[in-house]
């Protein structure tokens, strides 16, 4: 269908020298281009939180492929759809048979499907670490195979508001951005909102504490760490101060209605249970 | 280290495991496993033929991973751990497969699978064996000095075996004098010493010893430091008299002309305002209570400053602050009564003849309120009946739990005060069980009950009720005799339920050890290392690990500060082989870790323009809650890193292939 | 002005009658706006010995019905304060119960809810109310006439749930008759047990219980007993001759009256809108010393 | 009189039902002190009513016995015991159940109790209002009071039905 894939494959193999791939692998249609690519190219970045750990739309894994599907054609607020059509695989139209590309069950991040070089994180990336992935590409001064662009280091290293952190943070209550005023010249978790800097890859540069919003998570895990979400999960559970276990989870129940959203909002595909949710959904 | 090395060595435990697996089977499928240069099986692997069998091997093979399949680590980790140690190699690089325990005992009826699951264990150790390290320990010296916290009788014998040994000795009491509430009472059992005659000899001693400094009316209010080397700051409250000019003369004390009522009489009694805990009080040096002094209420009076003939009395004296440097501490900071108030039902409080065991100690005491005799409280009558009632809030749900264990001891020392001081009184001794358990309380016991009108009667009151003449009645249901009695009490003595000190758990926090259920302090081990805690450097002594009589507290005191002079005179202290450690690479400062730490062992320091965590090698107890929460895998935990974790648990999940 | 849903339960609306006359011409007087809740029936205390669930069922209907109505209970009998209070206490802490009863109560339309608010007299005209308020209305002081409160059994225990009065030390009662001027005072089986629930076992036991608690009243020097509950009521003042017979004691005599009764005298009723002369101990003297006639 | 304790006699599935029936309050737990029968209203005037004992013998699963003897009809349910119990017992709570258990196996409640349950079926309430008498003698009625006139409960038919199933063949 498309016509520069027929020109791509008329490319020698290892021609291309550097491949940049945005977006995770969702249709089958997907998985053909990509691989296609890495046949020709002799260097692969992943670009971008959705190729790096699956992103956003990987949160899509929580649901099976009909449910989506109902959803999305059927049920969502915004759809108009009294006759309740929904894709399929194949259509027969005057012109002849259509097919479409296949969903897959789930959504998968870049190197579960081919092998990468070099991944470089964000939703969306900085330009300081496109710069850098560029200039050492470009130098051929090139990282060791599978760096992440960025810091080695947790954002809070280079986040200004970290020396104003007290010497130890436990809190009694967990708030949303919107529930509190926020102090921006203090650590926001320090303030009880949920800022995910200390588990979160820096090099950003700590843009969005600056613009007044928490860490979302978006750089993803450091190399030390294998599943981003349980990470997360794990040490806002050592800093919530109860011993009291209703009293704590009075604080899930009533601050982190979405904990999946929270702690997975970019990395679900790349965690250690890939959300392989088979239950009726919710 | 180079290349990895593994000699596996596979025990037969003698039929323990070998009865039910083939251990040379298990062998066999290790030596094909990754880096395993070696692997062996043996009758037994603990004996001594076995020791030297891997001690060669890792001299022979140059191994420097050494994995022993056989009995739970808790029984042999230290003796294979010594192996490694003999034939050169760090003991960390010993890795333990527990196949007794967790194979061949609990899957004695299916041996195949048994034999399966060995292999699979054996294999996730070589797997983990990969990415072992050597670890040091840290070694510090400690500082050869003792804080006693408490001057009751636990810290008194403590304190004397400590200065005996030679150590140096600070002992905080936060009274005006030492003797705790053995001072109050009036006699011990089951001998009927008097008590103070059997303990102001000690608190003599006390004052004497030349190795031993007294800081009473004063609190111990921060800990920090660690085992071998504690900060302790001491609160020295205001007694408004100069203890360095004073000389105890007492004079003050007489002429003073405001009441107060007297502590160390609960209550019954009055004081001065200018007192001494008791005539015998160590030190012998009064202080003022601005609660009843004129000069603190409404400004006039100074009698005492005016009569002191060394012009010791200082109205100006504020808060002083002292800070001492111990190499370990003993809490001994005793117990106190429940509060009867509590339990509604029987009235204390509001009815001025019902008692608590030790007031009925304070009318029995010559140095008491009545001058040792023992009356109604309601009109100073003699009584005709009394009634002590045993249990009064332990052993019960809504009150105390435990049993309070000097209560039934206390209530036959009780009826001999009554029969001592009223003969022809009737007593009544309402008790659920009498647990007459310590060496001479049995005998103790008979004596007692073998005398004219003492009534033992098996129940507990419901609802005391006072009659008009001020007495008390009651209903009790008799189980030796199957009846429901009415009694009518001129005196009702509570043998009260014991609890922790209202202030301890402050004192808990600072020192950082854990309480059980009833408040109390938790010992290491409830019947191996019952005066040690937790938190290495301190330790336990008398009533406050738990409700103890004057013989087992004295037992108690005297074995903690054994203990305590043990660990002084090893003369350093090491670190936990599984020590926090931090990458500070890859460390963002967060401070996290920080934050959960539950030994304060971790501070974030700046370092280079970084925060930065450091660990305190003393301090940190090896618990791994960092490691669990350190979200940047920065923090490790040495013998338990991820990695080793990881490759572990994905050998297991991977099965054994 | 508070507003309540006036609960009568079963004894007062079909024996009681001076309770519930006293109070329906008492409580408006003093600023307690009284809604009649006539499709509330029984709430199931005396069934619990049958059967636990019958009584979590009935108590649990009338928690609903009044939830319904979106207004507080106020429960005139001892009984039914415990039992609503009791059950609402258990529905809240045990979800498998509340699910069963739930389904029963749907069998008839009735949606399960617990979230209305009890109250027994005594507590209303302490708490709500307020003695102060009381104290302003009195026209009649009861001076020198000595009460002995009875709050009865149910109004103190289980104190594990919520209660209107101290289960040791039961003060509002007192504080309620000393704002009437009457002189009040300790008595040892002031918590004491008024033996109604007994009776289906033995008449004669139950009587002693009664013998027993009017001797003890009469030894602390009291004039009258006053109570809050229709079964000691009952017990009290009905069954008092036959207590006096049971036990031969000639000196078993006291006047009961309803703290309804006595706020009514105080404010200044006659003993008509007290139902005065339903009362069956000897409850003349006091009214003369009140200087009011049951005639008159 | 001798009682055999054989293993038959000891009927733990009655000690299982009385166990759940009561919760949380924990009748094993019981150390015999009698504080329950101290405090009990009922034990005053009947020497032989003793919670103590009720409650050991349940412990003893020698609840057969208890139930024949019909003594647990006279506790006054005064909550004394369960307010003053040490040890969370609550014997009320076992009475209680033990009475329920009595029902549910066959035993009869006494008559009057019958009479006041099947009252409540039928009418909602344990009576239907009664003329009384005063000290003159004179008789009053409700309607004569002026008090208005009782009507049956919310959804009676299906009240009764549940109750009936409840309170089964009384």
């Amino acid at each position: 269908m498309d016509f520069k894939k027929s020109d791509v494959e008329k490319m020698k193999d290892n021609s291309i020298d550097v491949a940049f791939i945005n977006g995770g692998i969702r249709l089958s249609e997907h998985e053909e281009m990509v691989r296609l690519l890495r046949r020709k190219s002799k260097v692969v970045v992943a670009f971008g939180s959705c190729a790096h750990l699956g992103g956003i739309p990987g949160l899509a894994n929580l649901y099976s492929t009909s449910e989506l599907i109902t959803y999305a054609f059927r049920e969502a607020p915004t759809v108009v759809n009294p006759d309740g059509v929904t894709p399929t695989a194949s259509y027969k139209a005057p012109e002849g048979e259509l097919e479409l590309p296949r969903i897959l069950k789930y959504v998968k991040p870049l190197d579960d499907v081919i092998d990468v070089d070099y991944y470089i994180p964000g939703c969306a990336p900085t330009p300081n670490i496109i710069k850098k992935a560029l200039d050492d590409i470009l130098s051929g001064n090139l990282p060791p195979k599978g760096t992440v662009f960025g810091s080695s280091r947790a954002l809070c290293d280079e986040c200004e508001l970290n020396k104003t952190k007290p010497e130890k943070i436990l809190l009694k209550d967990l708030k949303r951005v919107h529930q509190v005023k926020l102090d921006l010249s203090k650590c926001y978790l320090a303030q009880g909102v949920l800022c995910l800097g200390p588990v979160t890859r820096g090099g950003c540069g700590a843009l969005c504490i600056k613009g007044g919003m928490p860490c979302t998570g978006c750089f993803g895990p450091l190399d030390n760490v294998k599943d981003f979400g349980a990470r997360a999960l794990s040490f806002i559970a050592s800093i919530i101060d109860y011993d009291d276990e209703k009293l704590a989870e009075r604080i899930i129940e009533e601050y982190l209605p979405d904990p999946a959203g929270w702690f997975y909002r970019y990395s679900l595909p790349r965690s250690l249970v890939k959300g392989r949710y088979s239950g009726g959904g919710k | 280290m180079g290349e990895v090395r593994i000699g596996v060595y596979i025990c037969h435990c003698g039929k323990n495991i070998g009865g039910v697996i083939n251990p040379s089977r298990v062998a066999e499928f290790a030596s094909k496993l990754p880096n395993v240069v070696v692997a062996r099986d043996y009758m037994y692997m603990c004996s001594s033929p076995g020791q030297m069998l891997i001690e060669e091997d890792i001299k022979r093979h140059n191994l420097n991973r050494v994995i022993v399949a056989a009995c739970s680590p808790r029984m042999h980790e230290p003796t294979f751990q010594g192996v490694l140690k003999k034939a050169g190699l760090n003991p960390w690089l010993l890795e333990m497969v527990n196949i007794r325990e967790h194979v061949t005992w609990v899957h004695e009826d299916v041996p195949d699978k048994a034999e399966e699951k060995a292999k699979e264990l054996v294999y996730a150790a070589v797997m983990r064996a990969q990415h072992l390290y050597e670890i040091t320990i840290h070694r510090l010296p400690v500082v050869k000095s003792a804080l006693v916290i408490g001057g009751g009788i636990a810290g008194i014998r403590a304190a004397l075996d400590l200065a005996n040994a030679g150590i140096k000795v600070y002992l905080v009491e936060k009274k005006q004098s030492i003797g705790g509430k053995m001072a109050q009472l009036d006699k011990t059992f089951p001998t009927l010493d008097c008590s103070k005659c059997i303990l102001t000899p000690l608190m003599v001693d006390v004052a004497r010893h030349p190795n031993i400094t007294i800081y009473a009316y004063s609190e111990v209010v921060d800990v920090s430091g660690s085992a071998g080397d504690f900060k302790v700051k001491v609160r020295l409250k205001p007694t408004y008299v100069d203890w360095s000019k004073c000389t105890g003369c007492g004079y003050c004390t007489e002429r003073c002309p405001a009441r107060a009522p007297r502590e160390f009489d609960e209550g019954l009694g009055t004081r001065k305002a200018i007192y001494f805990d008791f005539p015998q009080a160590v030190p012998r040096r009064p202080v003022i209570d601005p609660k009843y002094c004129l000069w603190f209420t409404k400004g006039i009076c100074r009698a005492c400053e005016k009569l002191c003939p060394v012009g010791a009395i200082d109205f100006n004296q504020k808060d002083r602050y002292i800070e001492l440097n111990v190499g370990a501490i003993i809490v001994a900071t005793g117990y106190e009564l429940y509060d009867m108030t509590k339990l509604r039902e029987y009235g204390y409080g509001k009815y001025k003849n019902v008692i608590t065991g030790l007031q009925l100690e304070r009318l029995s005491d010559a140095d008491g309120p009545t001058k040792g005799k023992i009356v109604r409280l309601s009109d100073g009558k003699e009584p005709e009946t009394v009634a002590i009632v045993l249990c009064a809030g332990s052993r019960d749900e809504k009150h105390v739990r435990y049993c309070c264990r000097f209560g039934c001891a206390a209530a036959i020392k009780h009826i001999y005060y009554v029969k001592h001081s009223v003969p022809e009184a009737k007593v009544f001794v309402l008790y659920t069980d009498i647990r007459a358990f310590g060496k001479g309380y049995e005998e103790f016991y008979q004596r007692l009950r073998g005398m004219d009108d003492v009534y033992f009667i098996r129940g507990r009151p419901a609802e005391i009720f006072e009659a008009k003449d001020g007495s008390l009645i009651f209903d009790v249901f008799d189980s030796n005799t199957g009846q429901l009695l009415s009694i009518k009490a001129d005196l009702v003595v509570l043998e009260s339920a014991v609890v922790p000190p209202k202030d301890w758990e402050s004192l808990r926090r600072m020192l950082k050890i854990s309480c059980d259920p009833g408040g109390f302090a938790l010992e290491l081990h409830p019947k191996l290392r019952p005066f040690e805690t937790t938190a290495d450097g301190i330790f336990l002594a008398g009533a406050i690990q738990g409700p103890k009589d004057i013989p087992d507290t004295v037992a108690h005191a005297a074995a903690a500060a054994a203990a305590a002079i043990g660990f002084l005179s090893k003369g350093e202290v090491e670190s936990t082989p599984y020590l926090a450690v931090v990458n500070e690479d890859l460390c963002s400062g967060c401070g996290l870790c920080a934050s959960v730490c539950p030994f304060d062992a971790i501070e974030i320091k700046e370092e280079g323009g970084r925060r930065i965590a450091k660990v305190n090698v003393i301090r940190c107890k090896g618990c791994g809650a960092c490691a669990a929460t350190c979200p940047s895998g920065a923090m490790q935990q040495n013998y338990f890193t991820d990695t080793q974790i990881v490759s572990e648990v994905s050998a297991l999940a991977g099965g054994a292939k | 002005m508070v507003k309540v849903l006036l609960y009568l339960g079963c004894t007062i609306p079909t024996k009681q009658y001076a309770y519930e006359i006293s109070a329906r011409n008492v409580l408006p007087r003093l600023g307690v706006e009284l809604v009649e809740f006539p499709e509330a029936g029984c709430c199931g205390f005396p069934l619990k010995g049958i059967n636990k669930n019958a009584w979590i069922y009935m108590s649990a209907r009338i928690l609903s019905l009044a939830s319904m109505r979106n207004l507080p209970i106020l429960a005139l009998c001892n009984g039914c304060d415990t039992s609503l209070r009791k059950i609402k206490t258990l529905l809240n802490e045990d979800e498998s119960l509340r699910k069963y009863m739930a389904k029963l109560l749907a069998n008839e339309g009735i949606e399960l809810h617990t979230d209305v608010e009890v109250y027994h007299v005594v507590d209303l005209l302490h708490d709500v109310v307020g003695v102060n308020k009381i104290k302003e209305l009195v026209k009649k002081p009861l001076t020198g006439i000595k009460i002995a409160s009875y709050p009865g059994c149910h109004l103190l225990r289980p104190s594990d749930i919520p209660r209107p009065e101290d289960s040791v030390d039961p003060r509002k009662f007192d504080n309620l008759l000393s704002a009437l001027g009457a002189s009040v005072g300790y008595y040892p089986d002031k918590g004491g047990c008024c033996g109604a629930t007994m009776l289906p076992y033995s008449a004669k036991y139950a009587l002693r219980v009664v013998a027993g608690k009017i001797k003890n009243i009469k030894e602390f020097n009291f004039d009258a007993v006053s109570t809050s509950c229709p079964y000691c009521m009952e017990m009290l003042d009905a069954k008092q001759d036959a207590a006096r017979s049971e036990v031969g004691d000639e000196s078993i005599s006291i006047p009961v009256f309803y703290l309804t009764q006595l706020i009514g005298l105080a404010i200044g009723l006659s003993p008509k809108e007290l139902g005065l002369s339903l009362n069956l101990s000897p409850v003349e003297g006091v009214l003369e010393k009140l200087g009011v006639s049951l005639s008159g | 009189m001798l009682v055999s304790l054989e293993a038959k006699l000891i009927n733990r599935k009655y000690l299982d039902s009385v166990k759940e029936l009561v919760k949380p309050h924990t009748p094993q737990y019981c150390y015999q002190c009698a504080k329950c029968t101290s405090a009990c209203t009922a034990s005053k005037v009947i020497p032989e009513y003793k919670p103590h004992l009720i409650v050991a013998l349940t412990r003893m699963g020698l609840i057969k016995q208890l139930l024949d003897s019909g003594i647990i009809w006279a506790c006054t349910e005064c909550w004394k015991c369960g307010e003053y119990c040490p040890q969370n017992v609550a014997p009320v709570e076992v009475i209680i159940a033990l009475k329920n258990l009595a029902v549910a196996s066959g035993y009869r409640p006494p008559e009057d109790l019958i009479a006041m349950a099947r009252n409540v079926i039928e009418l909602g309430r344990i009576s239907p209002p009664i003329e009384v008498l005063s000290k003159e003698f004179e008789i009053y009625s409700r309607e004569s009071l002026n008090l208005p006139p009782l009507v049956r409960p919310y959804a009676h038919e299906s009240m009764r039905k549940t109750l009936k199933d409840l309170l089964g063949g009384l």
